[in-house]
């Protein structure tokens, strides 16, 4: 299997749905093209990489064990998004246009799980970005213009903080080939190139402050878009972070503490304003910012204790791909809930997902978070004291945003025409239960299932289950922030300050008009010059003079 | 060996006498043979002068100082070359230009062959006398071309050149009698060493007399007053051979005169006088080119201009390095020969727009552009020339002037002529922005004959090469 | 004379030739004039073509002609100018073809394309110009060619724009004149050589030398349009589409750039000007230049404009490269000549095609175009993204390497500097991507001239230009390590520029 | 002082008076006149300088012969010019000159 198949085939995919002769067929392998990109994470043999030297700068693609993954759980949520944005789609007149973006961002997100240098990395990051901005404003409505630039302008400028972060570290390391790249220029320390890529980064990760489109594009894409861009893209933030942050590798203390602050207050920030929010896929928008927010936390670690990166490496691993698969699950299922009404057995699908979130156990959260936990322990204080009660009160908070989540499920309209949207919900939910059992440490599983561990997983959920009562029996509603919470208010501010500022207007002046009437007046010296005695009298008056120089050379002593 | 000297005085007096025994009207065929074998002679003459050098002719064999000497170094040659090449085509032109106009061809060609003959005696002389008579003739011949048009106009601007014409030559002739009283002889040649030998003050008196009757006749600023109603009054034809040749010709013997006959005499201090007063031609002349009404107007003035640009070659190759005087020498000589065809062939140019749109304002030339493509190139072919852009003749002067300027220090002559230079593009495109103006399909425009077009293109075409070959010039004004 | 000396000249004849015939031929004789043109463009191609692989093999083809003494006119085929000249001669191709769609049925078409072979062997001349004599008499001959293309819809609003052009550039023409001869003064003859020839003056000529730089980069500096000798571009803009094109890709504002390439690499030499500390100022007008263009593009409605702003900021990026003293940025900068003209050229016949087909000419005019003419909003769209520098796209490679650049060279405010007109690109794009492709149409277009055919939006004359450049903005950019590829070329010229250098 | 030295001072007299009459007579004919004057100063001069030892040189005569025709040729052009003028305009003067006070209108 060529390695080029799965980037250019969703492209070439694309290209055929756009134009009409080939729509039809096109339409028709589209839910599959991430099907390769599976296969590929699947049977690619260890540690490949092709070297492409004549792409872009010298490209490199390749499959180490984090790509591996992440590239398996990306392809899988494509491959269950394609197939359900089929039947999603089905009546939407436009979708040919959808379904376009939808293969270009795959290709871009496929793109960014392979490539092993800065610019391709850059590349398809870009594509990825780019293209989604396509499925986030499908809509068409005012709601979704808006998401669309909020989305695109915070897009423009992490693509712009990247390219500095990018630049600059290339140009410390010499390189710009992975894994090369990030080790040699961990020898030169570019502070300033790595707090570039964390922000650029953190623009896609949903790093508070840089995290004010998620809330807005997430839940307005259609629904099978929500669950890539929650359950996979972001992740490619993420990934990103791995690839280029000297991790592992030198410390960076000052950076570390401040991306772990950053994620530990992101985990917290999230669920609050999760929890007040009206609309389901909004409120799961956040419960990612939230979630992210303990990846966050745990590259903030591996920058502050390197030794212990081969730890936070895997536990990273396996919390994205639970959080990738649990919350593709839920977002999909919003739609499933859409169309058939809170069902029974709708509700026990979405339950699966809502629990592993939470953490409760026997699930992927439950086995992601101890990983976490166990991977987190050798940080220098005062973090693992700090981390010991934040982290179960951040599982309860999810675990309340589960709570709030469910509750909020739309019932919407009993509508038959859903029944292509249950196969790959299905598929999403099994790999929810199973697959991050196969992925944890055995240590981890060892844990999860000891006595301890099942208590430790256990009481967060009983303590959301009385709160969430009290909450329900108070008739409890809290406040409302707006989606995009900064956001709104930067907006207003900005408000003000254009009715303050009056708009710069670039006009052309005429300058020293005076000055061109008082030249044309000179033209009236002309006629005076007219005059014979006046040509005349400087005649004699130049005869004089020229004969003065002559004579003054010709009888003066020198000469 | 055939001696093309007197032959190329003869051959244009006597085509001109036949035209003028045949009768007004005819006899434009007779020039056009004419004008061939005078420019088949020139190029013969020049052949000569660069394979054996300087040739000396005495006219009757009675030799100096009681005969006539003529005389045809590198310079002469080159201005006789120049003459008989502007006249050729404008030979073609007239003729088309005054089909129709019998009345005002009368004297022309008579007057025209008269005018060319006294030219070539002019540049083929030996001796300041000699000289003195063939400015005059030339005068007169180019103030009968003037009056040729009739009308108050031209007849009141010939009177005035008539007037500043008699006043240069008599200040020239003054400065003859001067130097004859000193020295007893009117030859260059017997001259040169006696003036090197010993100059009193009468002498200086004399040059700057000769000088100044010369600048007047060259109209340099602020005496220019006479040319723009002459030369921008007179039918184009003659316009163009005014503009081109005459004014060289009283250049060509200030030429002489500082560079041979009084180099002993010539001080820094009067060469930067002539600088001045031709840097003031340059802006004065450009700036008053800009605000004319009138195209032909508008091409006189920047004639003025134009002759202050051969002003700057005496303070640029005075009393500096040999080096540099000579790079300005030949600045100022190609900038003679560059201007002579370029605004011939801008006078030319404009007076077919002027036949075919029946107006002589600048607002009357809308849709030019796009009816008459060939006359506007020309225009613009000969612009390119006055504006000093490269490739053009004019450009190969300009580097040489500007490399002795530089050379030499003397940096605001550059800032003179590169000033000058923006002031002459402004002109020339304030001509042809009108040109390129739309203008409603019903406008009459008169067709114009083929001839009123190609010799033309010719002539600016031949200011544009001489950019390229410009070194060939050199080359024959260099020879000894 | 032998081949290699008359393949420069041969180079220049190509279109020279075809443009007199042209003028002489009468308008109506249509087929004739296109043949003129397609067979000048071609047979250039061709001659460029089998240079090129000269040059790669180290052939040397100079063409030198005495003018006057100690003055000559020298056409010299080297790697730098290769890669103008085939920029140029490919470009031109594509324009020809699309004036001839673009132009059909509009009066004075002899004229037109007469100038526009005149201006485009201008621009050969420019590139092959072996010395700076022979540099500086085809870039006031590109002046004069371009003005009656500037001027020929003969309004009023072309004919002040024509004047303001030519205020503006031969006011810096005038500026080059003074460095030229001051400098042919000092050094004989200033032939371009690789890695400059100043520098064996001595140190007592150091003020002049700066003087004389300043002179030539501020007559140069009109023509590439730094700020603030900016001026006539955006009004320049009112010429017809190919006009633009050319003028703004192409032919004068490259002209000015490469200008500035040739005397700081060619005729100081790259080391010698930095020891001069010529490349600072430089670097700072180049930036101060790329800021203020894509702050002005910002505020602009007419579509032509903006874009002329654009211009202005983008080939700044040339002159920043090449004052950033360092390879990478040598590279960077030159490789955008290329890219830059690729980039723009598509935009501008895109804008055309908007104008030509549909009456469009304002951006607020533009709501869902991009549904009534997918192939060519496709085309401006790869343009755009290439202008704000992504991947995989050709701006990314000059930004790239101009970044590298600036590192190398300790001024990581460069960075800055390309960070911020990325995000200023991207702030005047975008929303004009957005118009297009997701603003629903809600009126009639301004002036539909071209009607829908067949699914063919438009016509195939004007169609195919901007899809050609489109793509390949895509592959100079994708396949920018190849061998093939202008950044390799460029490499290569870097190679030599900077002796000490190896790769 | 000598002869010769007289004939010269007086030409050079008469070739002043006729530049200033020449220059600021506003009237054609007293310009042309003007203009005789001149020449008669400049061919006095000639004449008169030209003497070596008593002796007359015949060269200096021989131009003022030719200098006397070509003056008269130049005059006679310059009154039928004058005439033309004054069919044309009813004015003896130059347009810009019209201001000048003038005896000898005709």
């Amino acid at each position: 299997m060529n390695l080029s198949i799965v980037l250019i085939l969703p492209l070439l995919l694309a290209g055929l749905v756009l134009l009409p002769a080939t729509r039809r067929m096109g339409m028709l392998l589209a839910p599959w093209a991430a099907l390769p990109g599976l296969a590929f994470s699947l049977v690619a043999p260890d540690a490949y990489t092709l070297d492409i030297p004549w792409l872009l700068l010298g490209s490199r693609f390749g499959l180490d064990e984090t790509g591996r993954l992440f590239l398996f759980f990306t392809a899988l949520l494509w491959l269950t998004a394609g197939l359900y944005a089929h039947s999603y789609l089905a009546k939407d007149p436009r979708r040919h246009i959808f379904i376009a973006f939808f293969l270009a961002t795959l290709s871009g997100n496929l793109g960014v799980c392979l490539a092993m240098d800065a610019a391709s990395f850059y590349l398809t990051f870009a594509v990825m970005t780019f293209a989604a901005y396509g499925l986030v404003v499908h809509e068409g409505d005012a709601e979704a213009r808006r998401a669309g630039r909020v989305y695109l302008i915070m897009a423009v400028l992490g693509e712009a903080l990247l390219i500095a972060g990018l630049l600059l570290l290339a140009g410390a390391a010499q390189t710009h080939f992975l894994p090369e790249m990030a080790r040699a220029a961990a020898m030169e320390m570019p502070n300033l190139a790595y707090a570039l890529l964390f922000l650029g980064f953190g623009v896609k990760a949903g790093v508070p402050l840089l995290h004010m489109w998620l809330p807005l594009a997430h839940p307005v894409a259609p629904t099978p878009a929500s669950a890539v861009l929650s359950g996979a893209m972001i992740k490619a933030g993420l990934l990103g972070w791995l690839r280029f942050l000297p991790l592992g590798e030198a410390t960076v203390p000052a950076l570390g503490a401040v991306i772990l602050g950053l994620g530990l207050f992101a985990a917290f920030f999230g669920v609050v304003a999760g929890l007040v929010q009206r609309q389901p896929k909004t409120l799961l928008a956040y419960s990612s910012i939230s979630q992210m927010g303990l990846m966050t936390l745990a590259v903030g670690a591996g920058l502050l204790l390197p030794k212990a990166w081969s730890l936070l490496l895997p536990a990273i691993g396996l919390y994205s791909l639970h959080h990738g698969l649990a919350k593709g699950a839920l977002f999909l299922g919003v739609g499933v809930a859409q169309r058939f009404g809170r069902n029974g057995w709708v509700m026990a699908g979405l339950l699966l997902p809502a629990l592993a979130l939470a953490g409760a156990p026997f699930t992927s959260g439950a086995l992601a978070k101890t990983q976490l936990k166990a991977a987190l322990a050798g940080l220098p204080t005062p973090w693992p004291e700090l981390l010991a009660w934040t982290l179960p009160l951040a599982a309860v908070g999810t675990g309340m945003l589960m709570v709030r989540f469910l509750l909020l499920t739309p019932s919407g309209g009993k509508q038959d025409d859903g029944i292509g949207l249950l196969p790959p919900w299905l598929v999403v939910l099994t790999a929810v239960a199973a697959l991050a059992w196969m992925q944890a440490d055995d240590s981890t599983v060892v844990a999860v299932l000891s006595g301890s561990g099942l208590v430790s997983a256990a009481w967060p959920m009983l303590v959301v289950a009385l709160l969430a009562y009290a909450a329900w029996w108070r008739g409890w509603r809290g406040p409302a922030i707006p989606p995009g919470d900064v956001l709104v208010w930067l907006e207003r501010a900005a408000a003000t300050l254009r009715r303050v500022s009056l708009p710069y207007s670039f006009r052309s002046k005429r300058v020293f008009p005076a000055a061109l009437v008082y030249i044309s007046r000179i033209c009236h010296l002309e006629k005076i010059l007219c005059n014979w005695p006046l040509v005349g009298g400087l005649w004699l008056f130049v005869l004089v003079a020229l004969a003065c120089a002559l004579l003054l050379v010709a009888h003066s002593p020198t000469v | 060996m055939f001696d093309p000297i007197p032959w190329l005085i003869l051959s244009p007096l006597i085509w001109a006498t036949l035209a003028f025994v045949h009768g007004p009207g005819q006899g434009g065929r007779l020039p056009v043979a004419g004008l061939i074998l005078q420019l088949a002679l020139a190029a013969m003459l020049a052949q000569q002068i660069v394979a054996g050098g300087v040739r000396v002719y005495a006219v009757g064999g009675w030799g100096a100082p009681l005969g006539i000497d003529l005389m045809a170094d590198g310079l002469s040659a080159v201005m006789l070359l120049l003459t008989q090449t502007v006249a050729l085509p404008l030979v073609f032109y007239a003729r088309a230009y005054f089909a129709g106009h019998a009345n005002s061809l009368r004297y022309f060609w008579p007057l025209t062959g008269y005018l060319l003959a006294a030219m070539n005696a002019l540049f083929l002389s030996a001796d300041v006398f000699n000289i003195y008579v063939t400015l005059e003739l030339l005068g007169l011949a180019a103030v009968g071309l003037v009056a040729l048009a009739g009308g108050a106009g031209p007849i009141t601007a010939a009177m005035r050149y008539l007037l500043a014409a008699l006043l240069g030559s008599g200040a020239y002739l003054l400065g003859v009698a001067l130097l004859y009283g000193v020295y007893g002889s009117v030859s260059l040649a017997a001259l040169i060493p006696l003036i090197a030998a010993d100059a009193p003050a009468v002498v200086s008196l004399a040059a700057a007399l000769m000088l100044l009757g010369l600048m007047l006749k060259t109209a340099l600023f602020p005496f220019h007053i006479w040319l723009p109603p002459a030369h921008g009054g007179a039918p184009a034809p003659v316009s163009a051979l005014l503009s081109a040749l005459v004014i060289k010709a009283s250049f060509y013997l200030i030429l002489r005169l500082w560079f041979d006959l009084f180099e002993p005499i010539t001080s820094v201090a009067a060469a930067q006088l002539l600088g001045a007063l031709g840097a003031a031609a340059i802006l004065w002349g450009s700036f008053l080119a800009l605000r004319q009404t009138h195209l032909k107007m508008l091409v006189a003035y920047s004639t003025v201009a134009q002759i202050g640009y051969l002003f700057l070659l005496f303070p640029l190759a005075t009393g500096v390095s040999a080096e540099v005087a000579a790079s300005a020498w030949q600045g100022g000589v190609l900038q003679v020969v560059a201007h002579g065809l370029a605004k011939a062939a801008m006078f030319a140019a404009v007076g077919a727009m002027i036949i075919a749109t029946g107006r002589d304002e600048i607002s009357g030339i809308a849709g030019v552009a796009a009816r008459l493509p060939l006359t506007l190139f020309t225009f613009a072919l000969a612009g390119v020339t006055i504006m000093g852009l490269p490739p053009s003749g004019g450009f190969a002067a300009k580097w040489l002037l500007l490399g002795a300027a530089q050379a030499s220090g003397q940096w605001w002559w550059i800032v003179v002529m590169v000033v000058g230079g923006l002031l002459s593009a402004a002109y020339i495109f304030k001509v042809l922005r009108q040109a390129f103006l739309p203008v409603e399909e019903t406008a009459n425009f008169k067709l114009l004959p083929r001839m009123l077009e190609w010799p033309v293109l010719l002539l600016a075409l031949a200011s544009l090469v001489l950019g390229l070959g410009g070194g060939e010039v050199l080359s024959l004004l260099g020879a000894t | 004379m032998s081949l290699n000396e008359t393949l420069p000249l041969l180079v220049l004849v190509s279109s020279l030739l075809p443009g007199l015939i042209i003028f002489t031929l009468p308008e109506e004789r249509r087929g004739l004039r296109n043949l003129f043109n397609m067979v000048g463009a071609t047979l250039k191609l061709l001659l460029i073509f089998y240079i090129l692989r000269g040059v790669m093999l180290g052939e040397e083809y100079i063409f030198r002609h005495t003018i006057l003494p100690g003055l000559d006119l020298v056409f010299k085929a080297d790697a730098l100018a290769m890669l103008f000249v085939t920029l140029s001669a490919a470009l031109w191709f594509l324009t020809t073809l699309y004036a001839i769609g673009y132009m059909e049925g509009s009066p004075h078409r002899s004229r037109f394309f007469g100038f526009f072979s005149l201006c485009v062997t201008a621009t050969m001349g420019v590139a092959m110009a072996g010395n700076l004599f022979t540099f500086f008499v085809f870039y006031e001959l590109l002046t004069l060619s371009t003005y009656p293309l500037v001027v020929h819809r003969g309004t009023e609003q072309a004919m002040r724009a024509g004047q303001v052009y030519l205020s503006y550039t031969l006011g810096g023409g005038a500026l080059l004149l003074i460095g030229t001869v001051w400098l042919y003064g000092l050094a004989g003859q200033v032939e371009f050589t690789q890695g400059g020839m100043l520098a064996a003056l001595g140190p007592e000529y150091t003020g002049q030398l700066q003087v004389i730089f300043f002179l030539l980069i501020a007559g140069l500096g009109v023509k590439a349009a730094l700020v603030p000798l900016h001026g006539w571009l955006p009004l320049a803009m009112v010429a017809p589409a190919p006009v633009s094109a050319l003028l703004h890709a192409v032919a004068v504002v490259k002209a000015g750039a490469f200008g500035i390439v040739r005397v700081v690499y060619d005729v100081y030499g790259v080391e010698f000007a930095q020891s001069l500390h010529l490349l600072m100022p430089l670097a700072v007008m180049a930036s101060v230049t790329i800021i203020w263009g894509s702050l002005c593009a910002l505020f602009q409605d007419d579509l032509k404009r903006r874009l002329a702003y654009s211009t202005i900021s983008q080939v700044s990026y040339i002159a920043l490269g090449v004052a950033i003293f360092g390879p990478m940025a040598t590279i960077g900068g030159m490789v955008h000549l290329v890219h830059q003209g690729i980039m723009k050229i598509t935009l501008f016949f895109c804008a055309g095609n908007y104008a030509e087909t549909l009456g469009i000419h304002k951006i607020s005019e533009m709501d869902g175009v991009g549904r009534r003419m997918p192939w060519t909003t496709a085309a401006f769209t790869i343009g755009a993204f290439g202008m704000i520098g992504l991947p995989p796209l050709a701006g990314f490679i000059s930004k790239w390497y101009l970044g590298l650049g600036a590192l190398e060279a300790q001024m990581p405010w460069v960075i800055a500097v390309l960070l911020a007109s990325s995000l200023l690109n991207a702030a005047y794009f975008l929303p004009v991507l957005y118009r297009v492709w997701f603003q629903p149409r809600t009126e009639a277009w301004p002036g539909e001239h071209i009607p829908m055919q067949n699914g063919r939006e438009t016509a195939w004359l004007l169609l195919v230009p901007p899809l050609v450049t489109a793509v390949a903005t895509v592959l100079v950019g994708l396949f920018a390590a190849s061998a093939m590829s202008p950044l390799n070329w460029v490499k290569l010229i870097a190679d030599r520029e900077y002796l000490y250098w190896l790769p | 002082m000598n002869a010769a030295l007289v004939y010269a001072l007086t030409g050079t007299a008469l070739f002043v008076l006729g530049v200033a009459g020449l220059i600021l007579q506003p009237h054609l004919l007293r310009k042309i006149l003007a203009f005789n004057i001149m020449g008669s100063g400049i061919f006095l001069v000639m004449v008169g300088l030209a003497q070596r030892a008593g002796t007359p040189d015949p060269v200096p005569q021989a131009m003022v012969l030719t200098g006397i025709v070509v003056a008269i040729a130049a005059t006679a052009l310059a009154l039928a010019l004058a005439r033309q003028l004054l069919d044309m305009s009813g004015e003896m003067r130059l347009p810009e000159e019209k201001s000048g006070k003038d005896r000898l209108d005709v």
